[in-house]
């Protein structure tokens, strides 16, 4: 039952690879990247179960945090073409702002 | 399953791995390597090393991305060079080189040989004695901790030691960097928009040119 | 028995949805196309499977502490996921124009320019 | 507050559960997988999150590089000096034996304070190294503010640009 589940995982695996790479846009390769994460913290869960020992789903909650986080990190960079061009646009916003920095 | 599971996770890393050499954006490149390491974590954690996936997918997934993005925004995104051109003494070197490694690895003992060097030497003594030696039930933790504290020490020394020099290269300040570092963003020329803003405002001031300036904008869009 | 079964359909129809989306991500045509496609992939395929084997737990011995943590990173994917998906979108809707979408996209340029003038 | 309000909101709620979450790995490591390391990295990971959605600005006003300096020179000190107490105390240098009268709660304590020591020194070297990659393009902080209605304009430069890329 659990390798039903695991097929599916490494077949998704496949087919986003496969977008990875042809994708037209860096946006699509984002997409395919960002979903591949999702589908490796899948593996680990049905992984564990598998192997009769469920107890590394630690591991599992630190590759959605890092996937969130290189997903964030990628889009910062492709909108503003640096990590902290950003702050330009914030202060900016925030230029009526008396406690701004 | 599990055979069929390594065999397609090997496949999707060798796929990765000539897909990031044939890259010539290095964003896309940098993108890939964040891919590769997720399936490195995962093979890790197929073989049951489960620290090392931690790791893995703590630094290689995450924080690397980020730290290979921010050195990105200061260099060009494209790679240099003609890609065509083979020089053959490196070539010939790489080919010698890599035989000779995997020639030496036919020499190795097969993946979970019980009899192999690495599980005959000190693991066995490991893991017989540290629950009443050190403590914690992951041996992993008592190993590094304990048992190779001074290789550990050496380790956060290292760690100490590269912001050191990080810090000296870079500097305690923030540099002053006007947008040189924007100019390359995704292919847009920044430059050239600031002057196309500066003409409009100059269009708005002079309502003169506003007709000309307006078709023009248009024309370059549309 | 009854868990059984529902977790066994759970986790199928995780694995249909799963296998489906993917094929929609790499044969759908446009880029956000794809992107509902990965929005669909990236929420209810874990909630479907996550959910079909936090039903298994109850067989180990430490089920509870598993439950627990199958639950959070369940959570933790469906607040990221649709997150990461409205950036991607933002993203691409500020940098990249579908073919489709480039009158509309160019109109709402002209529309602030305008306000920014009167202003 | 009109940028990116979806983004704000669960990453301000995240960021606390990440820290605490690095502070489980850190002192669950004896039982689990994880450690120090791991656990600096996660915490790290957090303040860069906070930073890439906050801006690093707003980062760096509520952790100057000065304090993550102090920060990571006391990881390594501690590490040391749970080897010089050690010493002190008559054992070989991180013998944690001696730390306690039972050399087992010894060793507990000594794995404890050297993993802390690891965890500190990783964090602050992270978000350091993070803080001085992505500052390269900042103006300094003592320069005086840029003018608003040339930064206003610029991200719609940005969309504007996209647009006029983007055409076929």
């Amino acid at each position: 039952m659990f390798a039903v589940a695991m097929l599916a995982i490494l077949i998704c695996m496949a087919l986003l690879i496969a977008r990875a790479f042809t994708g037209p846009t860096v946006f699509d390769r984002i997409l395919a990247i960002n979903s591949f994460g999702t589908k490796t913290v899948l593996l680990i869960a049905v992984l564990g179960f598998m192997t009769g020992r469920p107890d590394f789903l630690d591991l599992a909650l630190v590759y959605a945090l890092m996937n969130f986080i290189g997903t964030i990190a990628v889009l910062r960079f492709t909108r503003y073409g640096d990590l902290s061009a950003f702050d330009r646009v914030l202060e900016a916003e925030h230029h009526t702002d008396p406690n701004w920095p | 399953m599990t055979e069929l599971m390594d065999v397609l996770l090997f496949l999707f890393l060798v796929i990765t791995a000539f897909g990031i050499i044939r890259m010539r954006d290095l964003f896309a490149a940098v993108m890939m390597s964040g891919l590769f390491s997720l399936l490195s974590a995962c093979l890790f954690m197929v073989m049951d090393a489960v620290d090392v996936a931690f790791t893995e997918a703590a630094v290689g997934a995450g924080i690397s991305t980020v730290l290979m993005l921010a050195t990105l925004a200061i260099t060009k995104r494209e790679e240099r060079g003609d890609r065509r051109r083979v020089e053959p003494l490196p070539l010939l070197l790489c080919f010698a080189i890599g035989s000779l490694l995997i020639y030496g690895t036919l020499d190795m003992p097969a993946y979970g040989d019980p009899e192999a060097p690495v599980h005959t030497y000190m693991a066995p003594r490991f893991i017989e004695k540290s629950k009443a030696e050190v403590g914690p039930p992951n041996i992993v933790t008592s190993v590094l901790a304990s048992y190779r504290g001074y290789d550990t020490f050496g380790e956060t020394t290292v760690v100490f030691t590269a912001l050191v020099g990080v810090l000296l290269l870079l500097g305690g300040r923030l540099r002053l960097r006007p947008s040189s570092t924007m100019d390359i963003t995704m292919g847009v020329d920044l430059r050239a928009v600031k002057r196309r803003q500066a003409e409009r405002r100059q269009a708005v001031v002079d309502p003169s040119a506003a007709g000309d300036d307006a078709a023009g904008d248009n024309g370059g869009a549309a | 028995m009854i868990l059984d079964v529902l977790s066994w359909l759970l986790l199928s129809g995780g694995a249909v949805v799963l296998v489906l989306t993917g094929f929609l991500i790499l044969r759908m045509p446009t880029f956000y196309t794809r992107l509902h496609a990965a929005s669909v992939n990236e929420t209810l395929g874990p909630a479907l499977i996550l959910i079909g084997l936090a039903l298994q737990t109850g067989d180990y011995a430490n089920g509870f502490e598993v439950l627990l943590k199958l639950l959070l990173v369940l959570v933790f994917l469906l607040l990221t996921g649709p997150v990461a998906s409205h950036a991607l979108a933002k993203a691409a809707i500020t940098n990249l124009v579908m073919p489709g979408q480039f009158k509309r996209i160019q109109s709402q340029e002209q529309q602030e320019r305008e306000r920014k003038e009167q202003r | 507050m009109k940028h990116n309000r979806i983004l704000r909101v669960p990453v301000k709620s995240l960021v606390p559960l990440i820290m605490m979450f690095g502070l489980y790995v850190q002192f669950h490591g004896d039982y689990g997988p994880g450690g120090g390391f791991q656990a600096g990295v996660i915490f790290a990971a957090a303040i860069v999150l906070y930073t890439l959605v906050f801006g690093l600005r707003r980062a760096r006003r509520a952790i100057s590089l000065r304090a993550l300096e102090i920060t990571v020179a006391v990881g390594v000190l501690l590490y040391g000096s749970v080897g010089f107490v050690t010493m002190m105390l008559g054992g070989h240098f991180l013998g944690y034996d001696r730390l306690a009268h039972d050399p087992l709660h010894g060793q507990h304590y000594g794995i404890l304070l050297i993993e802390l020591g690891v965890g500190i020194t990783v964090a602050g070297v992270i978000t350091a190294l993070f803080f001085l990659f992505a500052g390269r393009g900042l103006r300094p902080a003592t320069r005086e503010r840029v003018e608003p209605e040339e930064d206003a304009t610029l991200e719609e430069s940005f969309e504007g640009a996209g647009a006029v890329e983007g055409t076929p």
